[in-house]
């Protein structure tokens, strides 16, 4: 697959939103070992805006469909996931600009903006045990596989890869941000459950890709 | 830990508080939009408004503070949770107005991240808005770098003297030069001796052992400076005004507004006799003890303590701090 | 229990919180005599002074209410022992003036002792002294006898508009029969989720097991309806008021002053929450819910819960509790 | 002994002060039973008001005395003992006026007096489980030795041993009165801290006159 148009854009969002969806009791055990084990709840609740946000987008435009999406999910009025993750959602919106198929090019484009976008609300950085952790790789495979000139699905399978690869890489690190930190040290021996979230998204980016493409 | 509160479904907690506040407060404040806290009669379009956001489950903060001589517009978020952007937006753009609006954040990551994505916002559509950050929690070491210091409950100084200021006419600017001074003047340093628990999920936000205290312990249970034996209230006193008055550099002839502020099971009882000792160790230090608070004015659901806070006040903080205000959690007249 | 409260030597407590009080208000009340609590500025010596009395620890009452429009002179006791006929005839006298002077006395025994050896010399001396005796709990059965009906939070209400007569200019027999009318027209009950303890002696004074809650248990733990499964704030709201309505016998159309009482640690948010359904349950039965109070005006220190007053109110008692009031607990503007 | 004086008096206070700070923890356990354990401590403290009022009294009248001690214990602060004893001195003074020898007779209106005096505030009745329960039996053992025309040491023991049968008697009453009432049926097992302390108060009247009678 060479580009991808707005209706797998949808069935990325949605296929998103399956995921965590069944995980997100997962999500609260892990943020219930260094943090106040909401996490899984909030991205429910965030995956119901990102729901409402599609359906209030102007038919046809990605843009519109990915801003309408990430400024639901910042109003998820949840702590630190309505912003981190809304933002992501509203930066791949501005990036992709009024295009109507993304090639793994702009695809690497549009998560960068993404990452840019996350780095306008926190200062976190890899290493910290946050979502960062695994956004950061996704999205630096995602720009290597656009540089090879891989399918857009191959592309964000090895960005789903990535995050996940992320994700785990957490376990042993010590939360610099988020309520985890106040644990300090104590925080070690689980994965980030913003990370975790962050992998779930990347992987039912793929998912949702793949749901269409077939293969 | 048993949830021993009355409440409804975990989900309608906030939504239900809101309701009873402002039932219990009709001439005082309404809601607005989605579930913005207003003013009953709003102010002056010619006056700067005064906006703040912040979790829930910490009442009376924030949205107690709304009313004449202080808040404009309070922007509650979720349990602990920080209101997302959409309604802080929602609440500057409702604030708008040529005089200019004031919004007062307290550093908490939430809180600031939605505050800078609504920042960013409100300028793209040109409204005139300007932030002050409070983070005055001595129990983070550096005053130098104070990104990692949390807001805590001396906030409340900075909403009354800039909403004076409002009140008073002061321009924007003014208004911001005013909460930033005051801002840079206090200090606040919490002690925790029993936790606290999360009221929808029961989950515990903090914990203290029987007979042992934290110093330092934040508003969610952030890592104070480590637990040792529960003191008694003149040696916790001292221990904790010692740090405050050398964090904050007080001298000898120094004016000080000090506020003993409970945060959940503690006693009015105790915040009296604490304040007893702050006075008589501000006489041995000639420190002048200008202004006092003490009660209850942001709390931690359950949790025990109390947070210490200190102000250096200069002759115009003190009278914007006299200034009257009457908002359902403080009149003062 | 253990005792997690910040206090010195148990037998100083008293003294040192009420130096803390009179530092923390210094507009508004002193320390005169014997430890009684007198307002900074007295009031005419031809209005009637307003005076009470009672044991500590359940503050702010009942000092928290001396100050214009309340209380002239409180004779604070032991923690939760009445002060005893001397200091209570000291303040009598203090007050003494030819207005006369109305004492409010809650139905405890200690209280009651004190305050009937006091009438007694008062009247030996001559002094001008009218007692009303406040007996509004209802989890004692009978509205008939009720000299086993103790005094809980409602006092606030009898010296709220107790108070604000004698401002007024009214005679001691007006005052009175203002103060007994809403005596009659008031009814209270608590419900307790969690026990207290005595500060000094660490005593546990009552006791709820985690889940469980006691509608109708006193001020001091003493028994209530009995033990029942913690229920939603919705359905104690609505028992509890079901149970006040019929004691008061309140009809469809009338005005209610009602007011949700926090007794320690229980939260604004779920006072907030009760209240809520106050309301609701009010509109269903056309009760017009005329006048509120939430917050924590009467404590049992750490007891978790609440107290709900409900009062029966006329044009004349709304005018008086609507009248201004600035006291360390309660200030109306 | 046919009369007692003013020492007699004086020594009678000092014994029963002196009973009461030996059982005090005794005291305070029965209190904690029913009540609020303060019973102990709040007699010691009621025992010092006792010392001060003696030491204000004008030297050599019998009636101020006993005024000024039962003034002295009203003024103890502590809930429900204050207004008790000190009515129950204030009672004695009151009827014994000017004299200032006390034979059984006059011992006798002193105590009817005083009983009188403690119902002016309490209503609580024998067989409440209060002090009343040893007050009362003293007061009517006292009138019958008077009447009996007896030595008023010999009247004096009659009544500190009916007093302290009296306070043994609350053992298996509920309280009717008191913080004791709110345990209602619970209340019952122990005698009434009250009771007990009154009998103790009999106790020391009979030894303080005794010290100095020699008997
Ligand atoms: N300041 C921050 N910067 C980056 N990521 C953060 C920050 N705070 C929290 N996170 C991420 O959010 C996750 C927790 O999300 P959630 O539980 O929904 O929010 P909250 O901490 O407000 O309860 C963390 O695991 C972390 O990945
Ligand atoms: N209303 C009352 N009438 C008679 N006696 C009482 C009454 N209340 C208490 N008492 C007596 O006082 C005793 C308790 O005294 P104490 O513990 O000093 O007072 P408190 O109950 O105020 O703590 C009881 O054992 C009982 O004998
Ligand atoms: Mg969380
Ligand atoms: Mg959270
Ligand atoms: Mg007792
Ligand atoms: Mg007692």
């Amino acid at each position: 697959m060479n580009a991808i148009g707005y209706e797998d854009i949808k069935r990325m969002l949605l296929a998103a939103a399956e995921l965590i969806r069944a995980h997100h009791q997962r999500l609260s055990e892990l943020d219930s070992f260094g943090g106040d084990g909401d996490h899984g709840t909030t991205m429910v609740r965030a995956m119901g805006c990102l729901e409402k946000g599609m359906a209030q987008a102007a038919d046809g435009r990605i843009d519109d469909l990915l801003n309408q999406v990430g400024w639901a999910i910042l109003g998820v009025d949840g702590g630190a996931t309505g912003p981190l993750f809304g933002s992501l959602f509203m930066g791949m919106g501005q990036a992709v600009g009024d295009r109507d198929a993304v090639d793994v090019v702009l695809l690497a484009d549009m998560f960068e903006a993404a990452r840019e976008s996350v780095a306008n609300v926190t200062q976190a950085q890899v290493g910290d045990k946050t979502l960062v952790d695994a956004l950061v790789p996704a999205v630096t495979a995602l720009r290597a596989a656009a540089d090879k000139g891989e399918d857009v699905l191959v592309a964000l399978d090895e960005a789903a890869r990535a995050a996940q690869q992320g994700a785990e890489g957490t376990r042993d690190m010590a939360a610099r941000f988020g309520r985890a930190r106040n644990r300090g040290e104590a925080s070690k021996g689980q994965p980030d459950p913003g990370a975790t979230s962050m992998a779930l998204v990347f992987q039912g980016f793929a998912q949702g890709v793949r749901t269409h493409g077939g293969s | 830990m048993p949830n021993r509160k009355f409440t409804n479904k975990p989900d309608d907690i906030v939504n239900e508080l809101l309701e009873g506040f402002v039932l219990a407060h009709p001439d005082k404040i309404r809601l607005a939009g989605s579930n913005l806290v207003v003013r009953a009669q709003p102010k002056a379009q010619d006056q700067v408004a005064v906006v703040t956001l912040g979790g829930s489950g910490h009442e009376p903060a924030l949205s107690g503070y709304v009313g004449p001589g202080m808040l404009d517009i309070s922007v509650p978020g979720d349990i602990f949770a920080a209101p997302g952007p959409p309604r802080l937006v929602e609440a500057l753009e409702m604030a708008d107005r040529p005089a200019g609006v004031l919004l007062v954040v307290l550093n908490h990551a939430g809180d600031v991240m939605s505050a800078k994505v609504a920042m960013q916002m409100a300028q793209a559509k040109g409204l005139n808005v300007k932030q002050v950050l409070t983070h005055e929690d001595i129990s983070v070491p550096s005053r130098r770098d104070p990104k990692d210091r949390r807001g805590l409950a001396g906030c409340l100084f900075v909403i009354k003297v800039a909403g004076a200021a409002a009140e008073k006419g002061y321009s924007l600017d003014e208004c911001l030069a005013v909460a930033e001074r005051m801002e840079k003047n206090m200090a606040t340093l919490a002690v925790a001796t029993a936790g606290a628990s999360h009221p929808a999920t029961g989950q515990v936000i903090a914990e203290v052992p029987d007979g042992r205290m934290n110093v330092g312990m934040g508003q969610h249970g952030e890592a104070g400076t480590g637990e040792q034996e529960l003191k008694t209230a003149d040696a916790t006193a001292r221990l904790m005004l010692e740090m405050l008055v050398k964090d904050l550099d007080v001298q000898s002839g120094e004016d000080l507004l000090v506020m003993i502020n409970g945060v959940g099971s503690a006693t009015l009882m105790e915040l009296y006799i604490v304040l007893r000792q702050v006075k008589r160790l501000c006489d041995a230090k000639g420190i002048n003890l200008a202004r006092t608070l003490v009660g209850e004015y942001l709390t931690v659901q359950e949790m025990g303590g109390f947070q210490m806070c200190i102000a250096r006040m200069d002759d115009e903080l003190l009278e914007l701090w006299d200034a009257p205000c009457c908002t359902p959690a403080l009149t003062l007249c």
